[in-house]
């Protein structure tokens, strides 16, 4: 693999063309709908659907512009990388600049997110048509869109922060949508607190980088953070237990993005995730959302492997790879004992992104964004198979309570096995086992260690056996549920058979046959068939996917069981379902630990206040009460006595005054008159001699 | 002093003591009527024709109706059982003795101090017109301003109160 | 006796008569009466010294006398509408019982 | 021999008085003056009383009086000696020397504005400075009497009759002067006889009467309404409505008292059309240059009776107003259209000669009067009457 040297390909780009001059249009578009949406009435259905769609749409389209532009320059032979860039605040010397940046990654990203977006809001006009609140959903969906492909687009690190925190803001708000209930309000915290940890880092990171470059932009004519000039400085910077800065700041992006995409530790928010509406989890929390860490990962690569010596392996990149390989086994494992539709697939995206950072993480950006790619698109046509599965059963989601819906659901039958195929990596015909395929490949290839390597063939092994248990359960069989189960409308099926489509065909675009995808966005000519072992490879793989999907059968297949019946697996290995079941008790540990130190903490803040500042403040209370009533008895005693005396003589004069006037208007002439006599008289006297 | 002098004087104090002394207060309106016409005569005996007219305009056109509508309007016409003068007439009627006898007396020590001419003004209403549009302007404007004032509070102050405690 | 000193003796007589009206009389409305008598008597002084004064072409007693009628119509209106005013309140017109400045 | 026409009276008067000492002459003069009036204008009266009757009759197809004398003309003298030999009835509760009062001193006031009005060239009784004001002085003391009459009556009817005309006198005496202010303004002056004089010119064989202008024509409309209701003529006959309060205020007057009464509401008629005719009719001037030769007071008086024609001619034709639409009408627009009046017409005064001014003052008083009617129209203010039934 000599991807690494050839990273700098790129040729540096001076002038914008036009496309990359209204690539702003692509996010401001669906941001400027959602605020539109905001002041909608709540009737105004229509109008926010026409609104919300029509502006993604014309995203979508500007979006294949700017692929295609990206495309021919690349046919031409000169990879592009454009950029604009503009200051938005100055003080001193130093200045925030925000911009934006169109290379491969960035025009693949945006059309995925635009197109599985469109796709996805065209479902949710159907999914979500009983719901009060659906031109408040169309709002956040908008906003969503918008501040995702903010994400993709920015060429600022800061500017991709605030993207990013906004796409945080509505995956709460959205997993929060029913915030009636008290569990969708929950999980919405839990997805918002989580996720702050990892965005923490993250902030540490952008700040150290800002502090070491000089500059928050990524590309910027040999200036950006990303160019040779600053990755050079930051290799000399040496940030202590033997990490040079480079290294430093991409564990702590790594953090941020990890806590996005749901890696190890900070997994746990995904799964509760599942609270939100069924689009809103295939939209942010399968195809786009999550995948902003990977990409994230991937957009500032540059620095992850910056200072690799030989194999593209730097301490960054290993953190990276050995997180996401033990998350990829670690969640598949938790997927099989789980009985909720949308958490096992919430389990099998945790799974997924895990492969997807290993594979950045031994094979480079190409193999990491393939899968996240065709993730994507499989993975949002299981989540909506699924949405529609629970639109037609009556919202039941145990798959215990499911079955026998091939008959009753035939499209979403179909699509859903094609989906389940595709997650699975079902050889030749399915994008996932391309995808797939390439990231084994690439950790049989890594020098630094083969477990990764067995931990991901066993994930596969696992992905195939839980996804064979859910479809069983869920199609086969006799039906359990309540009520009559039904087909969804044709607004949903029509997506999801596009989706079934890309499932199968995205595989020809990465084929070893005819990799382009990676020579596309890695820069370079592509690679021949001739790659040594690589036939073995897809043998193992295939032989492991049929091992999955046999065993899967034969302990789940074509039965019946009663919804209240234990588990097949749970009979036989009751411990080890136990503990899968508890998700190996995470969440308990976490509430255990960290939570309860929380608590503890807050009980002593709790205390503190109460007895010590509390105490404080009562004595000072006190003595301010002591002198208030000190004052009260000068102020009674001293001052309005003396007052009140001088009024009671006022009050005494102004009584004799007052009974002259009496009201009585006559009394007041008779005065008038009698004046007039003395004045002349007076005048008269006075004018005598 | 000329006899034509002495019948107005009369007709006007016969009808200023009738407006006060009367006890109907139509009659007393009517009897002001008389005196008011009276008080236009002598304006015109002293050659202000234009003052004399105004006065007749204003008084007997317009001020007696007013006062003739009041009184009806808060049935003044009936007869008070307790009387129509007040208990202290008798102050009253003092006092304005009083002043009448001061003033009187200055009036009448005073009077031949003042040169006075017998030629009779001739004054034009064309001369009173260019006096009211020249050096009087301002007050006329003021007057103006008066009476528009004068005309909304009357208004107001008459009007009937919506929603009052009737 | 001069004509002028005729004329200002039925001036100040009628004056007496105004005073004593609205001095004596219990009703508003003859106060209102008496004070209209006050001001006639005032303005036929007004003329009668710009007939026998030095100066008539200055026209300054007649203006006295026109702006004082305006003025007394003005007045004449507003008192009568608080006469009104007042009555419908107290349902009385004696002076002598509208003694509080409470309506 | 056309001027001896022309001022046949003056001469007449004159050779009565030169047979008199010259100390008496000047008083006798007015005296002729006075009995002249006093003679000419209830001669009118009864030949209206009896125009009236007839054309109201042929207005309603019918003949009218005809009885007495030849084509009933007779009719008035047989009325004045039936009311002088009626008894007069005095209701007991009557206020004596109040209801004697007030009749008389409704013809006296009448009688007195006639003193004023240039009945034909030099015809003046008083060539009075302040003329107009005088003539309105004493058309304001009327109203008075009226209130006196229905005052004293101790009778609703009346009351309510004389509080009626009352309010509608002053009110519409407003508009009857400030129509008048406007020629006031035009001619510089308040005497009646210069203002005829400055109608007396003729362009062509047109007269410089004042109503050949646009304010001249919209004061005199005004004016004309305002007349109307101030001699509570039909169609503001409201305190006399016969269906509403018998008779209005002199509902109690019988005999002599009530011929009185009926006299003096005629000579109101007969003293506001004259005084109409002289501000905007051109007074006794003729109709054009080549009719000079007929004597001015024939002018006037041909004049005078055809404004009573017209107000017979109303009476025939109009029905009566309701009050409150009466007081509307007054204070919403008749009222603001004549200051309006008043406005233009000093525009008139300072724009100069030439077709401009006729142009411009023309535009305003139109637009106005057609702005102001639809408002009033669309307000239903002035609207025709909508009659309820009870169901």
């Amino acid at each position: 693999m000599t991807l690494i040297q050839e990273v700098n390909l790129f040729t540096p780009q001076t002038t914008a063309s036009a496309i990359t001059g209204v690539l702003w249009l692509i996010p401001a578009l669906p941001i400027v709908a959602s605020g539109c949406i905001a002041l909608f009435k709540q009737p105004l259905r229509r109008a926010a659907v026409t609104l919300s769609i029509g502006s993604l749409g014309i995203s979508l389209l500007i979006a294949i512009a700017a692929f295609a532009h990206v495309l021919s320059g690349w046919l031409a032979g000169n990879a592009v990388r454009e950029t604009v860039n503009f200051t938005w605040i100055r003080f001193g010397s130093s200045a925030v600049e925000l911009g934006w940046v169109l290379d491969p990654l960035s025009a693949v990203m945006l059309v995925m997110v635009c197109f599985v977006g469109l796709l996805i809001f065209i479902y949710s006009t159907g999914y979500m048509e009983h719901d009060e609140n659906f031109t408040r959903f169309f709002c956040f969906l908008s906003l969503f869109a918008g501040a995702m492909l903010g994400v993709v687009i920015s060429n600022s690190i800061l500017m991709l922060f605030m993207c990013w925190e906004l796409v945080g803001l509505t995956s709460y708000l959205l997993i929060g949508f029913w915030y009636h209930r008290p569990s969708a309000a929950a999980a919405a915290k839990k997805a918002f607190l989580t996720t702050r940890v990892g965005d923490i880092f993250f902030l540490l990171g952008i700040i150290w980088l800002f502090a070491q470059t000089g500059t928050l932009l990524f590309y910027s004519h040999g200036t950006g953070s990303l160019e040779p000039l600053a990755l050079a400085s930051l290799l000399t910077q040496h940030a202590g237990l033997g990490l040079t800065a480079a290294g430093a700041i991409g564990l702590l992006i790594f953090a941020g993005a990890a806590g996005k995409s749901g890696q190890l530790p900070l997994h746990v928010w995904l799964p509760d995730a599942m609270e939100g509406p069924t689009p809103v989890s295939a939209l942010i929390h399968a195809a786009t959302m999550v995948a902003a860490g990977v990409y994230l990962i991937a957009r500032v690569y540059p620095l992850m492997q910056a200072g690799a010596l030989t194999g593209g392996v730097t301490t960054s990149l290993t953190v990276v790879t050995w997180v996401g390989a033990s998350t990829a086994v670690f969640a598949a494992l938790i997927a099989v004992a789980q009985n909720d539709i949308k958490r096992i697939l919430a389990y099998s995206t945790v799974s997924q992104l895990g492969y997807m950072m290993a594979g950045l993480g031994m094979g480079g950006v190409a193999v990491g964004m393939f899968h996240l790619i065709t993730h994507a698109f499989f993975k949002a046509l299981l989540f909506m198979g699924a949405g529609s599965v629970i639109h037609g059963s009556h919202d039941e989601q145990d798959i215990r309570n499911l079955g026998g819906l091939k008959q009753l659901m035939p499209i979403t039958f179909v699509t859903y096995v094609i989906g389940m195929l595709a997650l699975c990596g079902f050889p030749l015909f399915f994008s996932g086992f391309w995808s797939k395929d390439a990231i084994l490949e690439a950790a049989q290839h890594w020098t630094v260690a083969r477990a990764p390597f067995y931990m991901l063939v066993c994930g596969a092994l696992l992905t195939a056996f839980y996804m064979t248990r859910q479809v069983s359960y869920v199609f086969f069989g006799q039906y359990r549920g309540h009520g009559h189960a039904h087909e969804s409308p044709r607004v949903m099926t029509m997506p999801l058979a596009i989706l079934a489509f890309f499932a199968v065909a995205l595989g020809a675009i990465g084929t070893p046959a005819w990799p382009w995808f990676r020579a596309f966005l890695d820069g370079h000519a592509a690679e021949s068939l001739s790659e040594p072992g690589l036939f073995a490879l897809m043998a193992t793989s295939s032989l492991v996917v049929l091992i999955g999907l046999g065993l899967g059968w034969v302990v789940y297949g074509n039965k019946s069981p009663e919804p209240e019946a234990p588990d097949a697996l749970q009979v036989k290995m009751p411990a080890v379902w136990n503990v899968l079941q508890n998700k190996f008790y995470i969440d308990e540990l976490y509430g255990a630990t960290i939570i309860a130190f929380y608590a503890w903490w807050a009980r002593v803040a709790d205390w503190l206040d109460r007895r010590v500042w509390g105490g404080a403040v009562a004595a000072v209370t006190w003595l301010f009460g002591l002198f208030a009533k000190f004052n009260r008895f000068l102020d009674a005693n001293v001052v309005d006595g003396t007052f009140d005396k001088g009024c009671e003589e006022i009050s005494t004069g102004g009584g004799l005054l007052a009974s002259i006037q009496s009201g009585v208007v006559q009394n007041y002439l008779r005065i008038l008159a009698l004046a007039v006599v003395a004045l002349v008289l007076i005048l008269f006297w006075s004018s005598r001699p | 002093m000329t006899a034509i002098f002495y019948l107005i004087a009369a007709i006007t104090v016969a009808g200023g003591l009738a407006a006060v002394l009367l006890k109907n207060l139509v009659h007393c309106a009517l009897a002001v009527t008389v005196a008011f016409g009276g008080i236009a005569l002598l304006f015109l005996s002293l050659e202000a024709q234009f003052a004399g007219f105004v006065q007749i305009l204003v008084y007997i056109g317009a001020v007696a109706i007013l006062i003739v509508f009041a009184i009806l309007l808060t049935r003044g016409s009936d007869i008070p059982k307790d009387g129509v003068f007040s208990k202290t007439w008798l102050t009253g009627v003092a006092i304005a003795a009083a002043v009448f006898a001061v003033i009187g007396y200055a009036v009448i020590n005073s009077v031949n101090a003042i040169p006075q001419q017998d030629a009779v003004p001739h004054v034009t209403v064309h001369d009173i017109g260019l006096a009211l549009v020249g050096p009087y302007v301002l007050p006329l404007e003021i007057v103006a301003l008066l009476l528009t004032a004068a005309t909304v509070g009357a208004v107001i102050v008459a009007m009937h109160e919506k929603g009052g405690s009737e | 006796m001069t004509p002028l000193g005729g004329y200002l003796l039925v001036a100040a007589l009628m004056f007496a008569i105004g005073l004593a009206g609205a001095l004596v009389r219990r009703n508003a409305i003859m106060v209102l009466i008496g004070i209209e008598l006050m001001l006639n008597s005032a303005n036929l002084n007004f003329i009668a010294f710009w007939r026998y004064g030095p100066h008539p072409e200055a026209l300054t007693g007649m203006m006295f006398a026109i702006f004082s009628i305006a003025v007394a119509a003005a007045e004449a209106a507003v008192g009568l509408g608080l006469v009104i005013a007042i009555y419908r309140h107290t349902h009385t017109t004696e002076i002598d019982k509208i003694n509080r400045m409470k309506g | 021999m056309i001027d001896k026409a022309d001022q046949i009276f003056v001469l007449l008067q004159h050779w009565l008085i030169s047979f008199l000492p010259l100390a008496l002459q000047q008083p006798a003069a007015v005296l002729i003056g006075v009995i002249g009036i006093i003679s000419v204008f209830p001669a009118i009266f009864a030949l209206t009383t009896v125009f009236e009757r007839k054309g109201l009759g042929r207005i309603q197809n019918r003949l009218g009086p005809n009885r007495v004398g030849p084509f009933g003309f007779m009719q008035p003298i047989a009325d004045a000696i039936k009311s002088l030999t009626k008894e007069d009835v005095v209701p007991s509760t009557a206020n004596g020397p109040v209801h004697f009062l007030a009749p008389v001193g409704l013809v006296v006031a009448v009688f007195m504005g006639f003193a004023v009005l240039p009945v034909g060239r030099n015809m003046v009784l008083v060539d009075m400075d302040a003329g107009l004001l005088f003539f309105f002085a004493m058309g304001a003391s009327t109203e008075v009497s009226v209130f006196m009459a229905g005052w004293s009556s101790r009778n609703k009817y009346s009351l309510l009759g004389a509080m009626r005309a009352v309010a509608q006198m002053i009110s519409y005496e407003v508009v009857l002067l400030l129509s008048s202010v406007a020629v006031v303004m035009i001619t510089g002056s308040l005497s009646l006889t210069k203002i005829v004089e400055a109608q007396n010119q003729y362009t062509g064989i047109f007269p410089h009467w004042y109503i050949f202008t646009p304010w001249g024509l919209a004061g005199f409309v005004m004016y004309a309404i305002a007349a109307t209701a101030e001699t509570n003529r039909s169609p503001f006959d409201l305190p006399e409505g016969e269906s509403e309060l018998v008779a209005g205020y002199h509902t109690e007057y019988s005999g002599f008292k009530f011929a009185l009464f009926f006299l003096g509401e005629y000579l109101a008629m007969l003293s506001i059309s004259g005084l109409g005719t002289t501000l905007f009719l051109g007074g006794w001037s003729a109709p054009f240059s080549f009719l000079t030769f007929m004597p001015s007071w024939f002018w006037f008086f041909s004049k005078l009776m055809l404004s009573i024609f017209v107000f017979i001619w109303m009476r025939g034709t109009l029905p009566r107003l309701r009050q409150d639409q009466l007081m509307n009408f007054a204070w919403k627009f008749v009222l603001p259209f004549t200051l309006l009046d008043l406005f233009v017409t000093a525009l008139w005064r300072f724009m100069g000669e030439g077709l401009l001014r006729w142009f411009v003052c023309s535009a305003i008083l139109l637009a106005a009067y057609i702005i102001m009617g639809r408002i009033a129209m669309v307000r239903k203010q002035f609207g025709p009457r909508s009659y309820r039934y009870a169901e």
